[in-house]
């Protein structure tokens, strides 16, 4: 047992760090934002220069050879800037193409061509090679190639440049992250096994939780720099002890959702039996956590916060969408409750 | 202490309810359940003046200015129809909530006759200039100068979060009159005309895409020397004064919006299903027993304002209706899930639970963040020692 | 509509508040905490020289013909002072017997005869003239002489002193109303109607509510006048902003909480529609609100309100006493939102 | 990072478990479970020494001392397993995990000898003596003096909150050795025996009616001039040290104790249909997902204390197990119902998880409050300005 990260995972997290500090800056997040959630260049540095694309993939299969602790860092470093990447199909679809020799893999590592997941609405009809449904809210699918589409514990993979597609972009809050609708009439598909549905789920689970453990580190540390700035009553407002110990709050929320990266990330990699509940908790704790801090970002940068050209809206957006992506807080919390209680006495 | 209408204050329910509801379904039908506050802006202006011309402009308002000379249950009743019939907040909400009774209690004769009418008439549309950059709730840093030039007072400043900004045809400022003053004195509470070159407004969009809240800037702007209210020096005292007309009775006009926010809620729950959670219901639930007690609470504030209990409960009111509305839009949004967060409201804007959720956040902090009321309650209604500020 | 107080109702509170902070100290509570929780001369006083026992009940009946505002005004008063008086099974069990004229009304409004009410827990079996029945947690059950038996929509009144009758006292928590567990067997009992045990209960739900609005007050005024006295870092506590928002935000909840007694009580005076959602939402609130103010009491008096010599226990425990009887807040709520949510669309 | 265990590991944690075991359900089986702290302590007394008998009463010390020289994955593991087999709360927690890590690292060589055999041999009971009247969680605010008389020191002056000192033999006391010193200056640290005419213990009846806590006071109590650890005049910084240790290995040995409450808990969720309750079980899920986290930010803190991202970790520990147990509180009451409420636990006294519900307010008020962590976290962790003494 050794619960620190290891040197070559603290480079990792470094040069993530620093790739999207330079990279996904503001102004370069805004112009993707009027172009479909997407900066093409920025995920194409991501999985080429940098080769970040495969980190989890293994390296007979052109990845990196490296797990889900690994991805989480990169993951949060991407949530800290909230960049407009398609990160999180990316990690889902490609943890589904691992097994599979006929995915189209290397393209979607290379940044060439783009994944994504999204789960079924409804009913779903399929057969051997094709399938019958409707996504509603698939991130990134209006400028993706690829979708891994799931429906409890199954899945499919489903080219939609391919017949039988039809993509129907959305106008989202988290524009960072937009929406389409991807209705399937008996398209071809390749059916994904059950195993391989549970580890992309996991993985995109665990993608959301890493990056709003990002988001709250980054909008803790902005929301600390600006009450150290901003006076009122002849007094920086980070003076204020109410002001201090709601920051403090927030940075005992930090600490634990990291604990709950690691703790979970650890758990897939090594995949203990409570590798399930960990990605729970999770998902439920790290995105409570960054809708506390994003809330307490935009109270306590007061109206400044509250415009368009402010950052604290990309944050608390982001925040949002992240808590209801793929399942409720209350609804994650619901699993481990059951685990808890179903548990021999 | 008695909750029941007497039969004579039922018939005047039905009166309001008999107009409103015809109106609403009538002539400004196209106006009806308008909750966003920069919608058409024009049908609202006619709106305002259709209200003035059947007299329910300004029913609380002596008859000398347009009013009726209503009871506070009068004005109770048709704070809650109004609503109740869907009729769209008050473009003109500044002038006949907040200036025109401030006016009723400051001003001079002239000044009474000058002002009053326009606003009773629903022409004229005030907006509040109070808020600067840089002084947030701190009313006392105000650095906005006025000097008298003549006949004259000459503006210039900046004001930040003018609410409506865009639609106002004047503004009540609160400037620095005496020249090297800090803090509470020095200051004067001007009425002035936004035609004019020297008032230019720049609406700030905010997180929703929208632009309610404006900044305002004055060059070398201009108002009459009889344009101010009080006496020269008295700001504070006129500023705060008005401050306490907002917890009148267009309170219960602002719960009525809000029931009909909660009822929208109600309707989409049952509609998605969220209504079966049991941690939802939980929510709504409380969303409901906090809006009542609003309700009660404002009831008592306006029953008996002057006993020392009721204060308590005027203090506590901004605080307390902000962080319902602010949780009413989470529970909104939760409500809603994923679909609320696709942008298919009209014009390609927000749908409403999502408006609200984002909207929502301004509530506690314009007019006194949540912080500065707790200071307020810890330090008026508890008696606690008062913040220390750096600046002294 | 006039939503104040009348100049007669507020001489009733000052009556109230002036007898129990001069007869319910500190001391006689706790002597009454070794002596079954019953203060027996301070609740004659209440009911006889006071002739507060039938403030509610027609003048007809021997009361003082009031309602349940003057009613929780005396509640919240005699909350205030944690007073160990069996004031909750009385109004219940005095509501009851209003109509009942072969009830043993005269006797209770007196002081001289104690009557309590319990629900009953499991099956109850009962025919026109006896019940058999348990019930667990009954208010002051062992030192009561007639007890109001409630189940569902169901009620009866049984002499405690007859046969198939037996009363085990229960050390409880909240030491100034102990519960008793009350075993009938074919006990001689008296049907009460489905109205007045709806009455009944409303009746009992308004006491706790007001009680612990009455025990916010006091417990409000106690940590203000704590903090301001107690120095730290060489400053009264109370000039830390942490504290005075803490303490704000109590000083809300109280006046929220006064605000659902006034509801509730002319809801149920004037028998508005609204009456029982009012009742539900005073509870929930004010018992919540206590349970809060409790427990900032505890936390702000610091390791002082921790002993059992200073009386913060008492708030505490009184608290918790109430949040749980006669349905907890969420069940409250649940019952508001089944309300909220039945009503036509 | 790795959570697993190597085979050695492993092979470490079944001799752990089988001796442990044997015990618990042996001849120490009367105590086994018990987690109030004043319960049966002359059994609790045997099990210190049988403990250090059989090598395991502080297997994180040298082996100099009576230790194993465990390396830390190894305390992980012991600590696990002694609250996994129900083993008692250690009485001598004060002297195994605090004094004797500190008397290694300040105390002289004879120090050691004269204190650590007695330790580690479970004969010597230590308290903490740092609390007092009116200094609250002000250490600087000392006021107990201790002046030298030619080979010792002659204290006087009066402790607090000083847990388990009716079973103790030995008192650590923090006392102001400069004369007219004030603040952190002029503090020294010094060993004391508590079987002495000067020392008085007065028990603190606590809100659930046992007594935990203390009242120290000393009259003319008496020390060797060589039983000051460290320097005169530096107690503040021992003292401060020694409060580190507390987030040392022990912490994971509490967190077993909070999982079997938590257990407990769930044990009577099953068995009185709470566990069918929604919003009992979401509680229930974030009583898991909390004590989870606290169990994988204590292993941060231990895997690499050095590390500057771990140091937030470790600084913000109370607070989270603190108001983490003192939620658990709540939540045990509210499964337990209206049934918690009777005293039907042994001699009469409070159930277990009313027990808990009282005595885990505690946990948020001694060893510095939670306000007083959230200052730490704020000034510390976030830089943010530090608060304004009245007295400076």
């Amino acid at each position: 047992m050794d619960f620190a990260l290891t040197d070559e995972q603290r480079m990792i997290a470094d040069t993530a760090n620093a790739f999207f500090a330079e990279g996904a800056t503001s102004a370069r997040t805004r112009a993707a934002m009027d172009a479909g959630g997407l900066d093409r260049e920025l995920w194409r540095a991501f999985c080429g220069e940098l080769g970040l694309g495969g980190i989890a993939v293994p390296e007979a299969r052109g990845g990196a050879g490296l797990g889900m602790v690994e991805f989480a860092l990169v993951a949060m470093a991407a949530g800290e800037r909230v960049a407009a990447i398609p990160l999180l199909g990316h990690i889902m679809a490609t943890r589904a193409m691992r097994d599979d020799a006929r995915a189209p893999l290397a393209a979607c590592l290379a940044g060439d061509a783009i994944a994504t997941a999204g789960e079924a609405d409804g009913e779903v009809i399929a057969d051997d090679s094709s399938v019958t449904a409707i996504a509603d809210f698939v991130p990134h699918g209006a400028v993706a190639d690829h979708l891994l589409l799931l429906d409890g514990g199954r899945g499919w993979r489903i080219a939609l440049g391919g017949p039988g597609v039809t993509v129907e972009p959305r106008a989202t809050m988290d524009a960072t992250r937009p929406y389409a609708r991807i209705a399937l009439d008996r398209a071809p598909a390749h059916t994904i096994p059950p195993d391989a549905v549970r580890q992309a789920r996991a993985a995109g689970l665990l993608c959301l939780a890493a990056e709003a453990t990002g988001g709250t580190q980054a909008a803790l540390d902005a929301t600390v720099a600006y009450t150290l700035e901003r006076q009122q009553f002849g007094r920086p407002i980070g003076s204020f002890q109410a002001i201090k110990h709601r920051l403090a709050d927030r940075k005992v929320d930090l600490e634990q959702a990291r604990s709950a990266i690691y703790w979970a990330a650890c758990s897939l990699d090594e995949g203990t039996s409570d590798a399930g509940t960990a990605v729970h908790a999770a998902k439920a704790f790290c995105a409570d956590a960054f809708t506390r801090m994003a809330a307490d970002m935009l109270q306590l940068h007061g109206g400044i916060g509250f415009t368009w050209e402010h950052d604290t809206h990309l944050y608390f957006k982001r925040a949002r969408a992240i808590a209801a992506m793929m399942g409720s807080s209350a609804w994650h919390r619901e699993q481990v409750a059951a685990a808890l209680l179903d548990r021999a006495a | 202490m008695r909750l029941g209408f007497t039969p004579d204050e039922q018939a005047f329910a039905a009166e309001c309810r008999d107009w409103l509801q015809a109106r609403m379904h009538g002539d400004f039908a196209d106006i009806r359940g308008i909750g966003n506050l920069v919608a058409k802006p024009e049908r609202r202006r006619d709106w305002e003046r259709r209200l003035a011309a059947d007299g329910w402009s300004c029913i609380g308002w002596p008859r000398q200015w347009g009013g009726r000379d209503a009871t506070l249950t009068q004005q109770v009743i048709f704070a809650e129809e109004y609503a109740r019939a869907g009729a769209p907040n008050r473009l003109n909400h500044m002038g006949v909530e907040l200036i025109g009774p401030t006016i009723l209690a400051y001003g001079t004769p002239a000044q009474q006759a000058r002002t009053l009418p326009g606003i009773a008439a629903g022409a004229d549309i005030w907006c509040q200039g109070y808020s600067e950059p840089g002084a947030g709730s701190d009313l006392a840093a105000i650095r906005t100068r006025a000097r008298r030039d003549g006949d004259e007072w000459v503006i210039d400043g900046q004001k930040i979060w003018t609410s409506l900004a865009q639609f106002a045809d004047h503004i009540f400022v609160v400037a620095r009159t005496a020249e090297g003053s800090r803090g509470r004195d020095g200051l004067s509470f001007l009425l002035v005309d936004m035609r004019q070159p020297g008032v230019e407004v720049r609406p700030i969009r905010q997180i929703n895409g929208e632009a309610e809240f404006n900044e305002v800037f004055f060059t070398d702007a201009r108002c009459p020397a009889d344009a101010l209210l009080g006496v020269e020096g008295q700001g504070w005292e006129v500023a705060t004064a008005l401050l306490g007309f907002e917890r009148g009775v267009s309170t219960l006009a602002q719960q009525m919006q809000f029931r009909n926010e909660l009822d929208a809620i109600v309707a989409q729950a049952r509609a998605n299903d969220a209504a079966r959670d049991p941690l939802i219901r939980q929510r709504l639930a409380e969303s409901e027993i906090g809006l009542q007690l609003m309700r009660y609470g404002a009831l008592r504030m306006l029953s008996r304002a002057s006993q020392l209990e009721e204060s308590a409960a005027a203090l506590t009111y901004k605080i307390q209706w902000a962080s319902w509305h602010r949780s009413l839009g989470e529970l909104a949004i939760d409500v809603a899930g994923q679909a609320g967060e696709i942008l298919d409201g009209p014009d390609g804007g927000y749908g409403p639970l999502a408006n609200l959720y984002l909207y929502s956040r301004a509530d506690t902090i314009y007019g006194g963040t949540n912080q500065i009321q707790r200071n307020l309650i810890a330090e008026r209604a508890l008696g606690l020692p008062r913040e220390v500020r750096g600046d002294r």
